[in-house]
């Protein structure tokens, strides 16, 4: 039996990894890689959740459901807007994609 | 088919035709023309059915013994203004000479407006076809009368003439009676302006609509007034219900203190002044006749102003409520005054007139004064023959001078000078060798307006006039009115003799040619009910004849009203006098114009002097419009209304904004600038400088945002953790 | 259905708006979609309409159809709709006009798609006021009907044109035009809006039904606020009766309307003499006649005095005109003064049978000139379209060259003139009929101007169609072309109607009839 | 320790160190490689949850699909296949400070929750999970409106994502 306290503290680790990677990666696409990580995370809890809940209400495993669906969609119009980025730029790189600044 | 639906459908035919014509059949001559004149046969033939079902039932008139349906049409809070038609005795001889009249303008329009002839050379849509050019077998050319370009429109807008002319008599009430007025008002102006490109015509047509509006406007407040007062409109429930009437004549009106009744029929009668051509209304006429010869001119001889009158006729209980039978109620002494006044008058102005259709124009405003005058004296049912026998010989007269003038025409064609007027009576002389049908339908139609005694039925009609004029002791008009009869006879006689009598005076009226069998057929019916139709009303006491015949007329028409009158007295004055007048006239127009030559003065210009000009230019009351009441309204509206809008309100508008804007400017000049702008300054640079640093935190990078983001989030939920 | 039925007049009223927003997010360059989405959009819209007409029960009393719903709880007003006989012949008005209008504006080309979304909100604010049972709704509605007009004037107006205003300043006059309505209009808004504000604090509701039987059943000798209750009414009645005033609009405060009606589009000139005139109207019988019957009665006198003046000096003005634009607009004036002269004599004695007359026949006048002024503005702008000139005096003798044209303008030339037969007549008819025996004097007076709406409708034919031909329009560039199958069937519903009615108002008075019955 | 808290910590300790080698490893193909390592890991998690389901989906979909199109994505965007730059920004040991505190102050949260020792319920008898995620799914009571849109979702980020990489001349 595990403690639902595992699975906790496992996706809190796992999300900060993400926030890590999110916050430190140069390469657009890795910023992405680390979004993933933290969507897994939070999947991690709802699915956890659901089972240390009462697992005859669904919603924790819909929920679960509809988070996969948003990563889908997140990754491939992410990862359009880099390759479309990259194309006209050529480059990946975050820090160089500042035409917004002052 | 029981004889009340019947008589709704009258009116439709024409209707019918009007609208098939107008959106389908507008681009076929034929075909239009044979739709209006059966819709108008149609019309006709259900006239008479309806005419003699109602001489058929005995007594008719009285109580139940009409012919009357209705049905419920404008909702009233509570209750239903109800429309309907009525046949009484009075509706049925009008239905009776309207059926005819119609019928025959219907088919003389077919021949008048040169139906097979060929295209004009240069005609256009709104001016009177100017002739055709067609050559021969031989090589010849001949000018020839061509087509009317608007043929079908002509038949279209007689069409709903027709359903005017219907609708008004068939209805029973006032409302009705008023949308048939109406319409027809609509109708003459269409057809009068019918050549709208001649800026005569156009103008003709619109004094002839606003100056019977003018009555009309009264007419309608009438009808308002009445309406409130007695709740309905239905001739039945008001002129047939002593009750209603009672309390109509007694209660008074703080105006002249006239009887509401004699409020409300003066009001009414306005409607008449305006639409039966009566002065001071009526220059409409004259001008009128600018449409398209006979036609118009005999709709509005013969047909519409009869309107006039038959509403006169038909208000007569309100027109003479309080009287007795002996001293004149105000209210009738005012429709007897305009109606005598209005009969020499125009009868003046008829003796100085060359144009053959304005001769007849003023004859027939002065006969129809003869019949209003009948009515202002009590006299109605005489006031109802008159109208019936005027309407067949005036129809006759017009129609026989448009044929005339579609035989000069033709001789103006052949000469192809085209400076010659075919309408004026200078112009012609001896046709009756040329246009014998022409002439002898004429000269009945002209001894019957003359009153021509015995045979003509105009004699039996005016002789009634003039005997109750005498029996009721109104010597005024008695003696007036001889003296209009005695100029009608003149000028009747002058007329004839200038157009048929004698030699020709120009080339035209030699080669001038009998019309058409469509033409002349309409002649000859109506000639022979400008003679018969006064042996229906021989007075009783008449020596001779009288008793020979029955007065049926007199019997028959005196259903229409509760109170029945008794036929006056006879008298050898009335006679005589008649029988003077009109033998001395026709014999002093002979003798005067017998000998008159082309280019000559006329006779009349010396013995009248000064007064010539005066008769013949109207006694100058077109001028004294002109001068009054057309100026005021053009200044009322080109000088008045907009000084007022656009200098006064517009002004007073204009005065605020810029007032606003004064204010505005002077609080930012005076306040703004110097006070706020000063004082405080623009208390911007500390925020521009701040910015200038502040601006370095938008670096344009994704992640340090992030950062900025993940970080406040952990802030803000860590507070918010451990104090709240 | 069942939706339908239950939602019948949100339905109706919102359907523009959703048009209005496929029209959206349509693409600009497809014009002709642009136009016949709009024109559909209008026309279900109407056919709704006339659903809801086939389905109204004239023999009840009161709202019908009605819908309330939670809209702003804090001031307790709710969004209360709901129809009876009087808004119906409206509703049935705004919905007809609006796609013949849009059907009339095909031939704009410049900024299609903002033209027509203007446009179809335009009719939900119309339609909006009609529907409102509650004063805030209907003071909405009111002002939203106010924005569209402005740039539609403002926007679609004629480019040509200046006006000189004081001191030399020059605008263009569609700028003067659009601006002198909207400050006009904002003006009487002010008003009232405070006389809403005013009933709602007093009774903390905003419902039409609800409000009338407190207000009209408060004790006249008592006070509110510390004034005497007769002075509070009064004030309040004045502040409504200028809102409506400006609006109808009355003498002297008409002058905005022959400056918008020049200058606006010929299909604004069609809904704001149409429908736009009329939500005065509307707001002096649906508020000023049940809420101060009292006040109305007393200045009754007042009121027909400027509905007299409106009568008379609209028909002077009209007659005075040489631009044929104008001198239609100012026959709004005359005929809205029937309408006003009706209400007013109405005023004087509430409830009886002359007064349910005098309604009568200014409902039908409402209903009568929106359709024949929508008709006069549109063939003024048919002909206007293809001379680029509205002044009477370069044209003349033009019926040879457009014999249907000229057939059409006569038509609605003579149902606009009150000709027996057409609708005008039975409307002034009942209008005269009712108000005499309550105003005798106004009612001669008015009759007056009855005589020169003659005059100048006439003047009007007489200028453009008769007359010697100006050979300017008959031959090469400039020659006039006849009025072609969709002008046609612009014009066609509204003869239609006009004969219709002309000849059998009986089954539009019933129901007439029958709310006025109901609401007086 | 029971056979599944073996394997509760050994996929604990796949799914962080192939996370931490996500987000630090120089080279991006090798990056996505990890990041599948950790997705199967988390996997392995929904196994022992009961998540069947789930535990597949996870494969299929974001194994085999996601991440397979970061692989592409990379190899898309690299002028050579071996960057060897820097991967790490240099403002990283503030993102590892921030990262560090944000697990500092979840874990500290957690622990003061009482129910964090829970142990599962037992699931009920006769309930199959998977119907009874098809049924919430797709029942008008439940969550067909929200899975609807996540198809319309899904359908417009196709569109988006098409058009966006679209090579428009």
């Amino acid at each position: 039996m595990i403690p639902l306290a595992w699975y906790l503290y496992l996706s809190a680790a796992l999300f900060s990894i993400g926030v890590f990677g999110v916050l430190a990666r140069r390469n657009a696409i890795a910023i992405l890689l680390g979004i993933e990580l933290m969507l897994n995370a939070v999947n991690v809890n709802l699915v956890a959740f659901w089972r240390y809940g009462d697992p005859t209400v669904m919603s924790g495993q819909v929920f679960a459901v509809i988070v996969f669906a948003v990563a889908a969609a997140e990754v491939a119009v992410g990862l359009s807007l880099v390759y479309s980025i990259y194309r006209r730029r050529r480059t990946v790189i975050a820090d160089e994609l500042d035409l917004m600044k002052w | 088919m029981s004889i009340e639906n019947l008589i709704w459908l009258i009116p439709l035919p024409p209707l019918l035709a009007f609208f098939l014509i107008i959106l389908f059949t507008n681009k076929w001559k034929g075909l239009s023309h044979t739709i209006g004149v059966s819709a108008a046969g149609l019309s006709f033939i259900g006239s008479m059915i309806v005419f003699f079902s109602a001489i058929q039932v005995e007594h008719f008139g009285e109580g139940e013994h009409i012919f009357a349906s209705s049905i419920n049409w404008l909702p009233t809070g509570e209750g239903f203004f109800k429309i309907g038609v009525l046949i009484d005795p009075f509706s049925a001889v009008t239905l009776f000479f309207v059926a005819i009249t119609i019928f025959m303008i219907f088919l003389y329009s077919v021949g008048y407006q040169n139906y097979g002839q060929p295209k004009g050379d240069h005609d256009h849509m709104g001016l009177p076809p100017h002739g055709a050019t067609i050559v021969d077998e031989h090589g010849h050319s001949h000018a020839v009368l061509s087509v009317e370009p608007m043929y079908s429109r002509f038949f279209a807008f007689l069409g709903l003439f027709a359903f005017g002319m219907y609708t008004l008599v068939v209805s029973d009430n006032l409302l009705t009676l008023f949308v048939g007025w109406e319409i027809m008002g609509l109708c003459s102006y269409l057809l009068i302006g019918f050549w709208f490109a001649k800026p005569s015509a156009r103008d003709a047509a619109i004094k002839a609509f606003l100056t019977t509006r003018v009555g009309d406007v009264f007419m309608l407040l009438g009808l308002a007034y009445l309406y409130s007062v007695t709740g309905t409109l239905n001739y039945r429930d008001i002129f047939y219900n002593a009750e209603v009437m009672h309390h109509l004549s007694e209660t008074i009106t703080p105006i002249f203190g006239l009887s509401t009744a004699g409020l409300i029929g003066l009001l009414l009668f306005i409607g008449t002044i305006g639409k039966s051509a009566q002065w001071p209304l009526h220059i409409w006429l004259p001008d009128a006749m600018e449409g398209p010869t006979p036609v118009s001119a005999m709709i509005h001889a013969a047909t519409m102003v009869s309107a006039g009158v038959y509403m006169a006729i038909r208000i007569f209980p309100l027109l003479t409520a309080g009287w007795h039978g002996h001293e004149l109620t105000p209210t009738m002494t005012f429709v007897a005054f305009i109606g005598t006044f209005t009969a020499i008058f125009s009868a003046t102005i008829a003796l100085a007139q060359n144009d053959i259709k304005k001769v007849l124009a003023y004859s027939t405003i002065s006969q129809l004064g003869f019949m209003i005058a009948a009515v202002g004296i009590g006299a109605y049912v005489a006031a109802a023959f008159h109208l019936i026998t005027h309407a067949f010989f005036k129809a006759l007269l017009f129609l026989g001078s448009g044929s005339v003038i579609h035989g000069m025409e033709h001789g103006i064609l052949h000469t192809g000078n085209h400076s010659v007027d075919p309408q004026d009576m200078k112009n012609m002389g001896g046709l009756r060798k040329k246009m014998p049908i022409t002439f002898w339908t004429f000269l009945i139609g002209g001894l019957a307006l003359s009153g021509f005694p015995v045979v003509t039925a105009g004699f039996w009609s005016k002789d009634e006039i003039l005997a109750d004029a005498f029996g009721h002791g109104q010597w005024v008009v008695f003696i007036t009115l001889a003296v209009a009869a005695f100029m009608t006879a003149f000028y009747t006689m002058r007329q004839i003799t200038m157009t048929f009598l004698g030699e020709p005076r120009t080339k035209e009226a030699e080669h001038a040619h009998e019309t058409t069998w469509t033409m002349t057929t309409p002649l000859v019916v109506l000639a022979f009910f400008a003679v018969t139709f006064g042996w229906i009303g021989v007075p009783e006491h008449f020596p001779g004849l009288g008793g020979v015949l029955p007065n049926w007329f007199h019997h028959f028409v005196s259903g229409t009203l509760l109170e029945h009158p008794e036929s006056v007295e006879f008298s050898w004055i009335p006679l005589g006098t008649s029988l003077f007048v009109a033998l001395g006239g026709l014999t002093l127009g002979w003798f005067v114009y017998k000998d008159y030559k082309a280019g000559q003065p006329d006779p009349l210009e010396n013995p009248f002097g000064k007064l010539y000009p005066v008769l013949q230019n109207k006694w100058y009351f077109d001028e004294l419009y002109s001068a009054t009441f057309y100026r005021l309204a053009d200044w009322i509206s080109g000088v008045f209304t907009p000084f007022m809008d656009q200098v006064v309100i517009d002004g007073i508008l204009h005065f605020f904004a810029r007032s606003t804007g004064v204010i505005g400017n002077t609080l930012r000049d005076k306040f703004d600038k110097p006070i706020i702008n000063e004082l405080i300054g623009d208390g911007t640079a500390a925020l521009v400088q701040k910015g200038q640093v502040l601006k370095y935190l938008q670096t344009g990078r994704v992640q340090s945002y992030l950062f900025g983001t993940v970080s406040a989030f952990i802030v803000i939920a860590a507070l918010l953790y451990y104090f709240f | 259905m069942d939706f339908l039925n239950t939602h019948l007049l949100t339905t109706i009223l919102f359907f523009p708006v959703l048009t209005a927003m496929i029209v959206w997010i349509l693409p600009s360059d497809q014009v002709k979609a642009i136009r016949w989405t709009a024109f559909g959009g209008s026309l279900i819209a109407f056919i709704f309409s006339v659903y809801l007409w086939m389905n109204f029960d004239p023999n009840l009393a009161g709202y019908q159809f009605e819908e309330q719903y939670i809209w702003y709880e804090a001031i307790h007003s709710t969004f209360h709709v709901g129809i009876d006989g009087l808004s119906l012949t409206m509703v049935i008005l705004t919905t007809l006009l609006t796609p013949l209008a849009i059907l009339a504006s095909f031939g704009i080309v410049d900024r299609v798609k903002a033209y027509m979304m203007l446009f179809l909100f335009l009719e939900t604010g119309m339609l909006g006021v009609f529907l409102a049972a509650d004063l805030i709704i209907f003071f909405v509605f009111w002002e939203i009907g106010l924005v569209p007009m402005y740039f539609l004037i403002n926007q679609w107006g004629n480019p040509k044109g200046e006006r000189e205003l004081w001191g030399g300043i020059k605008i263009s006059s569609r700028n003067y035009a659009s601006l002198k309505f909207m400050v006009y209009t904002m003006a009487g808004s002010l008003g009232l809006l405070l006389a809403i504000q005013l009933l709602g604090v007093l009774f903390r509701n905003y419902d039409l039904v609800y409000l009338t039987q407190r207000w009209t059943s408060l004790d006249p000798n008592g006070t509110l606020m510390g004034v005497s209750t007769a002075t509070v009414k009064t004030i309040v009645f004045w502040a409504f009766v200028i809102a409506f005033a400006l609006k109808v609009p009355v003498w002297p405060f008409h002058t905005w309307l022959p400056d918008a009606h020049t200058e606006a589009p010929t299909a604004g000139s069609m809904i704001l003499a149409g429908v736009l005139l009329k939500l005065g109207a509307y707001g002096f019988l649906r508020l000023v006649l049940p809420l101060f019957p009292e006040q109305s009665a007393q200045y009754a006198g007042w009121m027909a005095f400027l509905a007299t003046m409106a009568i008379v000096f609209g028909a002077f003005a009209a007659y005075g005109q040489t631009d044929f634009k104008k001198l239609v607009a100012y026959s709004s004036v005359n005929h809205m003064g029937f309408v006003l002269l009706g209400i007013a004599a109405a005023a004087t004695k509430i409830g009886t049978e002359d007064a349910t007359i005098a309604l009568n026949g200014a409902v039908l006048q409402m209903f009568n000139h929106g359709l024949s002024a929508a008709g006069m503005f549109f063939l003024v702008g048919v002909i206007y379209e293809r001379t680029h000139t509205r002044n009477l005096e370069d044209f003349g003798g033009l019926f040879p060259l457009v014999p249907v044209y000229g057939g059409i303008l006569i038509f609605t030339s003579m149902a606009s003139l009150g000709l027996p037969g057409l609708n005008g007549f039975v409307s002034e008819f009942l209008v005269v009929r009712g108000s005499f025996p309550l105003l005798p004097i106004y009612t001669s007076i008015a009759i007056i101007g009855l005589f020169f709406t003659g005059a100048y409708i006439l003047k009007g034919i007489r200028k453009v169609l008769h007359g010697p031909l100006n050979e300017h329009w008959a031959h090469g560039e400039h020659k006039l072309t006849e009025i072609n199958l969709r002008e046609i069937i612009v014009m066609a519903p509204l003869m239609a109607l006009m004969l219709y009615i002309g000849i059998w108002p009986t089954g539009l008075l019933d129901v007439i009839n029958k709310a006025m019955s109901a609401l007086f | 320790m029971e056979a599944s808290q073996i394997i509760f910590i050994l996929s604990a300790i796949l799914i962080l160190s192939s996370a931490v080698l996500v987000t630090t490893s120089k080279n991006l193909v090798h990056a996505a490689l990890w990041l599948i390592s950790t997705l199967f890991g988390v996997a392995i998690l929904y196994v022992l949850l009961d998540a069947g389901f789930l535990a597949v989906v996870q494969v299929v979909v974001y194994i085999g699909a996601i991440a397979i199109m970061f692989i592409f994505a990379v190899m898309l965007t690299r002028r050579e296949l071996l960057d060897t730059s820097e991967q790490i920004n240099k403002s990283w040991p503030m993102a590892a400070g921030v990262a560090a505190l944000l697990m500092v102050a979840l874990g500290a949260l957690l622990a003061k929750w009482d129910g964090l020792f829970k142990l599962p319920a037992p699931m009920a008898e006769g309930v199959d999970p998977i119907q009874s995620l098809g049924i919430a799914l797709t029942s008008p009571d439940l969550f067909v409106l929200p899975f609807e849109v996540a198809s319309v979702l899904l359908l417009a980020a196709l569109l988006g994502a098409v058009y966006v990489a679209m090579d428009k001349k």
